[in-house]
């Protein structure tokens, strides 16, 4: 079990770092997020591409880089630091690992190396009006029009749905495929003013089938990677914040000296940086697993989002606390990690329902 | 506490339990408080919101200025202030009493908070005679409406450590220049209660003033400043060459610390007895009908859950009844409300993790036109506020270390130097 | 609702902490722990009942001082402060309850006068093995044997049981009273050494049947009281712990300044003080309610031990901990309040019953 | 983690996941370890417990030798210490081979826990030849057991601030007066590591001396010190001029603070990477059997608080685990130790509120004869000393916002002041 990186993904680490402090300032990243008419930042999703990070998990066979976990962790946690606000999650998490894990190669071969060349986005729609995983498949019905597929219904909670070309949609109980612009979407107003979510309607909309013998274990399988992906984003989150708030501490006067000599302060970032050392532990913990022990990634899934979901939250709100009222006004960044970290720790599912998955995984 | 269960406030509520005042007098006053609200209250379309919520609209305020002008022509103004400028001369016990039957209202009267429990008695308790007949009255009257002019970018816990700076021309008259911030309802206020730096080679706590300031004077800019719930019910204020005459000064000048910590004192006893929103998606009871209506009240976990919650509202509603009875019987809270503002905090806090429980994924995102998920996730954006707003948990602490428990104080490296020669805010070395 | 002491109760508050204080020191409660054969304290007992606080519940007609629960609570607080080891919770409050909400005119009349004059104690004895309120129903088996009633089977966690005159059980689940001297004890080791519980054990035990129309809501009536007791014994603990941290907090000095001006340990100390403040809050009117409001105390009651079973825990945790390496040792008194607020947190159920409680009281 | 489930440590206990030095050498080294330990390591009953257990006896301290020396002819023991002073000149791989291997036995080696894991690496980084030649031989053969001689009762976390004198005779001997304090295996150790204070005009961290003393010299008096669970594990060591020979200083003269703070981080390693017993009541591992045992394994309240306590472990198990994957790849801990030490802590009192939901009554009173209702009252009063022992949290969190984050330091009143000027502990002023 390996819990550092090696050369090659710090220098990984590097380049998406570079990156986006050219490309995805904090003034980027507000200014796509006051466009509703953008919502996502195309020309940085190009940026990444051609980085060749867009389809890390995606088979060399199929125009991707067939890395593993732990690499696209390490993107992730930059995105998740800077907010960037781009379709990763959407397309090179969650359609990533369900086109891979449906094994048809049909599909794989028609949106994998679109996904990798950054081409075209596709989104995952699985969750109802309630947000439960999975629980699409009772609110999305499939019917046979003869040889074609018609959905019908209505999915919510689909992350960067309206700017995918592809859906991939969780309907009764099966996997179906449709394009994006044959989805009647309507925005969702979200607590993320960075993270966009959708509600998608079918009405009669042609889908194409995707043959699958456990479209359940699909779903299950999507789950635990997208788990693992979100707990990088939160780890960056939680970082960006300790920095920024040490870094405050610093500099930051009152009552004669800087604030971060006074023990309230200082005690609260030690707090914070032992929460993130752990936090981060359990993190590469969680990749590597994926990569290298699938056996275990119920467990280290489940793990993942107990600890970095609330950990995250608590982090954003301490960070933002210790600004004082400076973290309070919108021109301040510390409320979009707040938002961030409070949207990640419930588009999974509730810490409760972590805790409960933990608790199965354990046998308890 | 069935003899308290006719009316009054909700008994779940941070808002007090139970009734005060149950003597003769109190009761045919509470009677006619009651009769006036239910005839005189008006619907929630003018409900003036507070500091976190959006700025009010022109016809709130008006509304809220017409409420008060009606509150004042039933002698239901200045309930405690002397009758000799406009006031009541009743006892805290009356104010108790009219804020009980109030919590059962929306009533308009959020931009007046600050003129009423703040910069008013601070009038009362400092203010030269021809102040208090010139601004009292017409504040009653609901004509004008007073901000608090303390904070700055670089000096908010600490507020002594202010910039802003008023120097006494030729004339007598003060020429004020620097900046404020955090001042809710300058956009909209007549007036405001200056603290400036008066001598800055005195250390930092002496050399301050504090002064009365015409808020249509020239050189007076504000500016809205957004919170992080995305709407601006604070504002950033400019002086620029400000001038204020020699008679506006409150208290003595180079006493402005004394008169500050006189008007926050006022402060600690108007957060702990505002009147709270009928409707609050970060309450228990709230948190309960949303489980019931999610089916998942009787989850053992979410049950567990809002069980603790109530626990912590009630504890909370409970010291706050206990502070008001301690105060009825001659111990004045004083610091010890430090208390109640930092377990307010923590209700609040606690609250926000119960909603993800109780709400899940969908207080994170919702349709467009459900009103449900706006005020959840407001109250979710307006929940450090408690924690840092009108002094941050950690200055609670210090407060209730120093003054309640007697511990002893931190080493001051700040206590005796000049002010001038002092590090304050971020300002460079 | 009355949450202040008035002048009367002031006064009481102060005789008791003044017998306390002369009779109970630290001292005095180590040389009783230390003593098996002694136990409980039979001198400040006598003093107590001198003082006429062992049947402040009793009714004046019975010899007793008719008084109300927020005046027991008063004498409940300075023993809990003081860790006293005299029967008061087994006597003055649980068998006294139980005797009188029997409502048996037979039962009171022997009872009550001897448990105010201090002249008797009484236990009582509801749990089985497993220490759940109410199991002895089913652990004490009762059967007629003539005239006369036997009891056979176990209970467990009775406070200071051999020390008893008599013991109300309640076994086969109805009330009975036995000689204290006809059951056969075992004392148990007890995590907290300043309060004695033992197991008894009844082998064809002679009994008294109590005659009693709803024996089930005379256990829940005695459960109900005694939260609101031992919260006020809690209190107690609370208080003094707090005292005792502030004032060494004021005195010990380190890195050349006394220890209490250190943020991390002055801000401790406020946390401190905002728990017990609103613990007091929520004890008075727990038994305010108990004396004013029957119908109430059900949900005042949970209440009481939601908040002060782990706040005195917690409280007498921190304080220790405050203390440093001196509050580890077995001279200074931190342990004795650490122990005796872990076994008040379990004596009447675990935290998450009584939250449960509580959620039945408020229909959740 | 499937390369790893053959054998090893508990997967979810703090100690240890996965294995290191998984090369050629390390594995050979691995199967001479294993094969050494599975015919050598002692049954239960020669268990010489930790500090926070009771004092070992002498049969314990008997084989406790006898299996050091055992270790010392297999060429096991002093692993990373030169070979020139009886160790092996091994990495710092081959020790963390060998406890993992170790971590599936009792071994008896408690009471050799300060002398290897700090007095004898401080030698070795600090000693004289001669005082490496005549103590560390000894010390690999389990001859000689050595004490640390820090803490005084006014001198806890401010160890600088100690008042234990040494003062140089006309023979250039040192003559010690003072007493110290939690001295674990004073009662049977045959050399202390003693910090005293050989020049009062300095500063506090200056003028101090590190030595060697005689355990069994004239006017050395050992006391155990009952600690809260009513063990002595601790002891109170008086010195009453006490002679100690000039060639018995530690490092240099007066710069002894540097000495301890040699020594000191050797604890933390130490600590970190200190063996923990098979049998633990306050693990996931033992409540969750505790709860399947007792049928409430399936309330959701306490399979929601298991699982909690589960990922508490798990955190922490993984950042050891990380922690010294970067020491070997040449990244030392250093201070980062202290989260460790903070999160052990934290672990520990969750687990006791766990412990009270899981076992419920029978955590505060069992049968005589119970030996799990002692070991869980054990556990539950063993609990305190882990945010105490060693350093308290408050002490471990301001070591990291100093040391790790490098947060500006507190206003240290006490920096520059002649010592004998200053207050220490609780004396009188």
């Amino acid at each position: 079990m390996r819990l550092i990186l090696d050369e090659e993904q710090r220098r990984l680490a590097d380049s998406v770092r570079a990156l986006l402090a050219d490309h995805c300032p904090p003034q980027r990243v507000r200014e796509v997020m006051a466009d509703d008419g953008a919502g996502i930042d195309r020309r940085l999703w190009t940026q990444l591409a051609e980085l060749g990070v867009t389809g890390l998990l995606v088979p060399e066979a199929a125009g991707g880089a067939g890395a593993g976990h732990v690499d696209r962790c390490v993107v992730l946690a930059e995105l998740g630091a800077a907010l960037a606000p781009v379709p990763y999650l959407a397309s090179a998490v969650l359609a990533t690992d369900a086109a891979i894990a449906l094994g048809d190669d049909t599909l794989a071969e028609d949106l994998l190396p679109e996904i990798a060349a950054g081409q075209q986005t596709v989104a995952v729609a699985v969750a109802d009006a309630g947000g439960r995983w999975g629980s699409a498949a009772d609110s999305v019905q499939a019917a046979r029009d003869g040889g074609h597929w018609r959905l019908a219904g209505e999915a919510a909670f689909v992350v960067d749905g309206p700017f995918a070309d592809h859906v991939l949609v969780y309907a009764d109980h099966g996997w179906f495929v449709v394009d994006g612009g044959a989805v009647s979407w309507r925005p969702s107003r979200t607590l993320d003013p960075t993270r966009r979510m959708a509600r998608a309607e079918f009405a009669r909309t042609s889908a194409r089938y995707v043959p699958c013998a456990d479209p359940a274990g699909v779903l299950e399988a999507v789950w635990q990677r997208a788990a693992v992906a979100l707990a990088a984003e939160q780890l960056g989150g939680m970082r960006r914040v300790l920095d920024d708030t040490v870094e405050y501490a610093k500099v930051r006067v009152q009552f004669g000296r800087p604030i971060g000599s006074q023990q309230a302060v200082k005690h609260a970032c030690a707090d914070l940086y032992a929460s993130c050392e752990q936090a981060e532990a359990v993190l590469w913990h969680a990749a590597w697993t994926a990569d290298h022990d699938p056996a275990a990634l119920p467990e280290a899934a489940a793990l993942a989002q107990v600890v970095l979901g609330p950990a995250a939250f608590d982090t954003a709100a301490s960070g933002l606390q210790l600004h004082g009222g400076i973290g309070y006004t919108w021109e301040h960044d510390a409320h979009l990690y707040y938002k961030r970290a409070k949207t990640s720790e419930l588009l999974l599912g509730t810490p409760a329902e972590h805790r409960a998955r933990l608790a199965d995984a354990l046998s308890i | 506490m069935a003899e308290t269960s006719k009316a009054g406030p909700s008994m779940t509520g941070q808002q007090g339990t139970g009734h005060s005042g149950t003597g003769q007098r109190g009761t045919a006053f509470r009677e006619r408080v009651r009769g006036w609200l239910a005839e005189h209250a008006p619907g929630g379309d003018d409900h003036v919101p507070e500091a976190s919520e959006s700025a009010p609209t022109e016809q709130q305020l008006a509304a809220a200025k017409r409420f008060q002008a009606a509150l004042f022509d039933a002698g239901l103004a200045g309930l405690t202030w002397p009758a000799e400028y406009g006031g009541q001369g009743l006892t805290a016990a009356e104010l108790q009493i009219f804020q009980e039957e109030a919590a059962a209202y929306d009533l308009p009267t959020g931009v007046f908070l600050i003129s009423m429990g703040m910069c008013g008695p601070t009038l009362v308790d400092l203010g030269t005679h021809e102040q208090k007949v010139r601004y009292l009255p017409p504040l009653l009257r609901g004509e004008e409406i007073w901000c608090q002019l303390f904070s700055e970018p670089g000096a908010g816990s600490d507020v002594a450590s202010l910039q802003t700076r008023a120097v006494r021309d030729g004339s007598g008259d003060w020429v004020v220049t620097g900046q404020k911030v955090w001042t809710s309802g300058a956009q909209y206020a007549d007036f405001g209660a200056l603290l400036a730096r008066t001598n800055p080679d005195e250390a930092k706590h002496r050399g301050l003033t504090m002064f009365v300031v015409d808020m249509h004077a020239p050189g007076v800019t504000v500016r809205p400043l957004r919170d992080m719930t995305g709407s601006a019910p604070f504002n950033e204020v400019y002086f620029d060459d400000v001038r204020i005459p020699a008679d506006a000064v409150i208290g003595e000048v180079d006493a402005g610390w004394a008169a500050a910590v006189t008007m926050l004192g006022h402060e600690r006893v108007s957060i702990g007895g505002s009147v709270r929103r009928r409707y609050d998606p970060m309450t228990f009871d709230s948190l309960r009908d949303e489980a019931r209506a999610r089916g998942v009240a009787g989850d053992p976990v979410v049950r567990g859950e809002l069980a603790e919650l109530y626990a912590a509202e009630r504890k909370l509603a409970l010291l706050n009844a206990r502070l008001r009875q301690q105060s009825d019987a001659g111990l004045a809270p004083g610091a010890r409300g430090s208390v109640a503002k930092l377990a307010g905090a923590q209700v609040l806090w606690q609250a926000v993790r119960v909603a993800g429980l109780v709400v899940g994924p969908r207080a994170i995102a919702w349709e467009p036109g459900d009103p449900s998920g706006d005020a959840l996730a407001l109250a979710i954006n307006a929940t450090p506020a408690s924690s840092i707003a009108g002094g941050t948990n950690q200055i609670q602490r210090g407060i209730i270390g120093d003054r309640v428990l007697g511990l002893p104080k931190e080493p001051q490296v700040d206590r005796d130097v000049p002010f001038r020669e002092l590090r304050v805010g971020t300002q460079a070395r």
